[in-house]
């Protein structure tokens, strides 16, 4: 068993670590920036580390002050949260290399799921639907506009290195086919270093819907069902929820087997999701996010199962042992990000409690919300025996959530809530945008 | 809400000289609110983490302490049987090696920023240093 | 909400010489607040709630308010044509009723406790009120 | 379906109620005393109304205020939460006559219950295992005396009005018998204004189990399974838990039938429970509680059902519709009570978020726990998939509780959880006298 563990991250997500490590019975030591010298995580840890200054190069992604930090603590493994050094397969390599154990995929897998194209392929060999498409770097602009006629338009041209929606540009006809090629690569070059790009089909009213799975590194794995993350600013995700309304029993099914024989060709370890977008009732696959993410308490929920939990079983080679939920016809999980407008301290706090609601968040009266992370300061959770009630009670939370001294995005997140596409069910990735940009 | 009932609003405030005014109805809310004068000037917050003056005496004995600037091991010699780096009382120059931090088998050698004497030497021998841990107290020259 | 109750409200606040009062009623809220002076002493807290000092002049302009010792309905008159027990400016006596509260159909008839003029009548005729809701102010004599 | 709630209490119980009313669309009237007029539930509520002083005789307890403030605000319904006026048929029949609904049994059900002896008997006609004793209120000494040789000592007098223990006395022999009969008639005069006493087998290692019931008033009833509540310190209750470690399967479905077959025999309306002492695997009724009970959060996790709501849909006469989960075998939730150890002001709170914790409370940094009502600051609920690692994610939960400015009792708690007796599930209502008296 894991018997000291080591939190290479901040915030929420090292809160909800520190948690489930107590739970087991590990012990935390909790690596931080000079930033975060006074968090949650800090004052919850059983023992701290300070692994840099407060820019995210110096302390969070530095690797050798992590990793050292670690062996001189004497952990037994690190755990690196979301974000950061989550997917960094370099990081995981170092990791095994310093003989820890990295709770995560193997770092080949990291690797491999980290390039689009492969990752492309891999779903492809796996007899996983993607959307139709290059499966190589775009080599001239004439191939580009051939492929895209094949498709046809709307297409989309992507980083093949990319990811957060940066490097992404939409073409509607050959006319603006170069100027977006050469933006997209110069986008590309700049934020991941490599300006290889590829076209796909552009799916112009899809739902953003992702498949949790859990796998054991040998071939086995479970699928919790799925999130829809449609609900989104600019490819920032605001509320996930699971299950999803348009997601049929049939669906899931489908989807989710389609995922377990992808993370099966990969001896997937962990905790890791695979995204799908879907439009008319079909499915194509967008890439695996090699990590526990964000929004993963809306499958909890549903499950009643740790996620974090059962990632540090199976890091500790304890095997792979949930049983998800068989029947989740009345059962539905909503999160709301709840997010800061900008930097400030917290002047008072005071989080929604009582029955049906979940919260997970770092911030606490006097917290400092610092300017060089993100914006994310807390995750509330409901479940209820259906959607309606769920929104409802949503609703109840945001309405007795108590924040002064820094701007949210609460009363945003209202008004998707109460607005009437939300309610019924029947949007698209474009809700955002319809119900505030236009 | 239109802004004829916010004026009536900030008058009334003004009028009964008021420090404080909030009313809320429904999704509307309006706080108003005059700063009060304080007497004294706030305190003063250094801007400079890494340097702190450890004494009243301004003219002479402002020490520095140097931390550390990564995590790792912290060594006083170049190698076991070597002697250390530097003592207490040794005046040393700007370049000048002060200690090892080994960090994943890397020895890294910190060296001096400026010409200093040492006046006190932090941690023990071999023992784990964090970013920020303080390393050497030392008086410029 | 208008402006006008504000404006009353914030007239009452005045007249009391609050420092701070808050005003809520389903999705209307109001909070007023006057910046208390701290080199005066503290102020004296009446050890009797239902009566509050509203004046400086402690000779002859002290007035009280009474408050309603139960929930109900406030009626002003014995009898819907009858004319109210007491007007502003009356002179009542210990033991004269001041108004009616009914409460699950019965009538609770409210005693003048001390001799007084009354200054204010508070709420409206066939009004709820709750315990705690000032209906008289008065100026013993 | 009703439309205006008036809640009749305090405490975390109002802010419960004003919660899954708000879930409903139901707006919620407060009637508080003068003591609680900065309170949470005050805050929450959408309107409020002062109902008298700080003594309960003067608000939570005066009928004709809270009836005449429901009245005049327009409510349909009243919640007398639990305490205060919860069990008094008085106020439920008063309710009732003016026109509103009383959220609870019928009035009539009410004062049944509420006689000890009535209650026993009902039990008796509903073929439900009571504690060998006497039926009737005892008339003489000798009868007395001779019953208690019949059952066998150690035996138990009781006030037949009482109720939280007070005016019991247990007797060990013939000697001491007179002496009891005298104490307990004169406390049971005192407390419940009646000297009617009775007798019952003792039993000196029992636990405390209850059974959750919810019927629809017309002789269906559903039952929620069992809390266990041994852990109390003078017949105060401290920690419960479901399921109860000394109930198997069989039990559970006899004690369960049992429960249905005495609500259904009183056409109960609404949430009640049936308590039990267990001994030696076998089950003897002691009482009906006719009202929603503190601990009943335990039950809800369990099951993931609302009891608060289902009350409120129950009343609005929108039947009995829960299906209670059927296989509880892989999940268990505790409850813990954080009690003050007097009154003051809480100058900073904090209370535990997270995954699988839920917090029930009212209280908030600045608010004054007042010295005229219970001690109950807040209920600690957490769920798993079983009772260590449930016991663990309280201890973390509890290790989280910040408070400031009154004394509690969470390490007390702490040191129950921890003990090898509680860890173990062997234990009776003795425990806490065995850790901390002796």
């Amino acid at each position: 068993m894991i018997k000291t563990l080591f939190i290479a991250n901040r915030g929420e997500i090292a809160v909800r670590i520190i948690r489930a490590a107590r739970d087991l019975g590990i012990s935390t030591v909790l690596g931080h920036s000079t930033a975060d010298a006074d968090s949650l995580a800090y004052r919850l840890a059983d023992r701290t580390i300070c692994i840099g200054g407060p820019q995210s190069s110096e302390s969070y992604l530095n690797m050798t002050n992590i990793i050292t930090a670690a062996l001189l603590s004497r952990c037994d493994a690190i755990h690196p949260g979301v974000g950061f050094l989550s997917e960094n397969a370099e990081f995981a390599r170092k990791t095994e290399d310093a003989g820890l154990i990295f709770v995560g995929p193997s770092s080949e897998t990291i690797r491999l799921l980290g390039d689009k194209i492969a990752s492309r392929n891999v779903a492809l060999a796996a007899e996983v639907p993607v959307t139709p498409g290059s499966v190589t770097p775009l080599e001239s602009l004439e191939e580009g506009i051939s492929l895209a006629n094949g498709i046809g338009y709307p297409v989309m041209i992507k980083a093949s290195a990319g990811g957060g929606g940066r490097g992404i540009r939409i073409v509607r006809n050959d006319r603006d086919f170069e100027q977006a090629v050469h933006i997209s690569r110069k986008e590309a070059l700049s934020f991941f270093g490599n300006d290889a790009i590829h076209v796909e089909k552009y799916l112009d009213h899809p739902r953003h819907v992702e498949v949790q799975l859990m796998g054991d590194g040998e071939g086995k794995a479970v699928h919790l069902g799925e999130r829809d993350c449609s609900v989104q600013n600019n490819h920032q995700k605001l509320i996930e929820e699971s299950p999803s309304t348009v997601v049929s029993d049939e669906l899931r099914h489908v989807m989710g087997n389609d995922a377990i024989r992808l993370f099966s060709h990969l001896n997937y370890r962990g905790a890791g999701t695979v995204e799908f977008l879907v439009q008319d009732g079909k499915h194509y696959f967008m890439e695996v996010n090699a990590r526990v993410q964000v929004e993963h308490p809306v499958t909890e929920m549903v499950h009643s199962i740790d996620i974090i939990r059962e990632q540090l079983l199976i890091a500790a080679g304890k095997g792979l042992t949930i049983s998800p939920r068989e029947d989740i016809s009345n059962i539905h999980a909503i999160e709301v990000r709840i997010n800061a407008r900008g930097a400030g301290t917290v002047t008072s706090f005071s989080p929604p409690t009582g029955p049906w609601v979940r919260t997970d968040t770092h911030i606490f009266s006097g917290y400092t919300v610092s300017p060089y992370y993100d914006a994310l300061l807390a995750k509330i959770i409901v479940a209820a025996g259906d959607r309606q009630d769920a929104i409802d009670i949503m609703l109840r939370a945001l309405k007795e959530f108590e924040i002064s001294g820094v701007e949210t995005n609460i009363e945003e997140q209202v008004a998707i809530l109460t607005s009437q596409q939300f309610r019924s069910g029947r949007f698209n990735t474009q809700l955002y945008d319809q119900l505030f940009r236009q | 809400m239109n802004i004829k009932d916010l004026e009536s609003i900030i008058t009334l405030f003004n009028a009964h000289n008021l420090s404080s005014l909030e009313v809320k109805e429904k999704d509307l809310k309006i706080k108003v609110q005059r700063q009060t004068v304080t007497v004294a000037p706030p305190a003063y917050a250094s801007s400079e983490p890494q340097t702190v003056p450890t004494s009243k005496e301004k003219e002479k004995k402002v020490t520095e302490t140097i931390t550390s600037p990564i995590v790792g091991t912290f060594y006083r010699t170049p190698s076991p049987d070597a002697p250390p780096y530097v003592e207490v009382g040794d005046t040393v120059h700007k370049g000048d090696i002060l200690c090892t931090i080994e960090a994943m088998k890397i020895m890294n050698q910190l060296e001096a920023d400026f010409d200093c004497e040492i006046v006190k030497i932090y941690p023990e021998q071999a023992s784990m240093i964090e970013v920020t841990t303080p390393l050497f107290e030392v008086k410029r020259i």
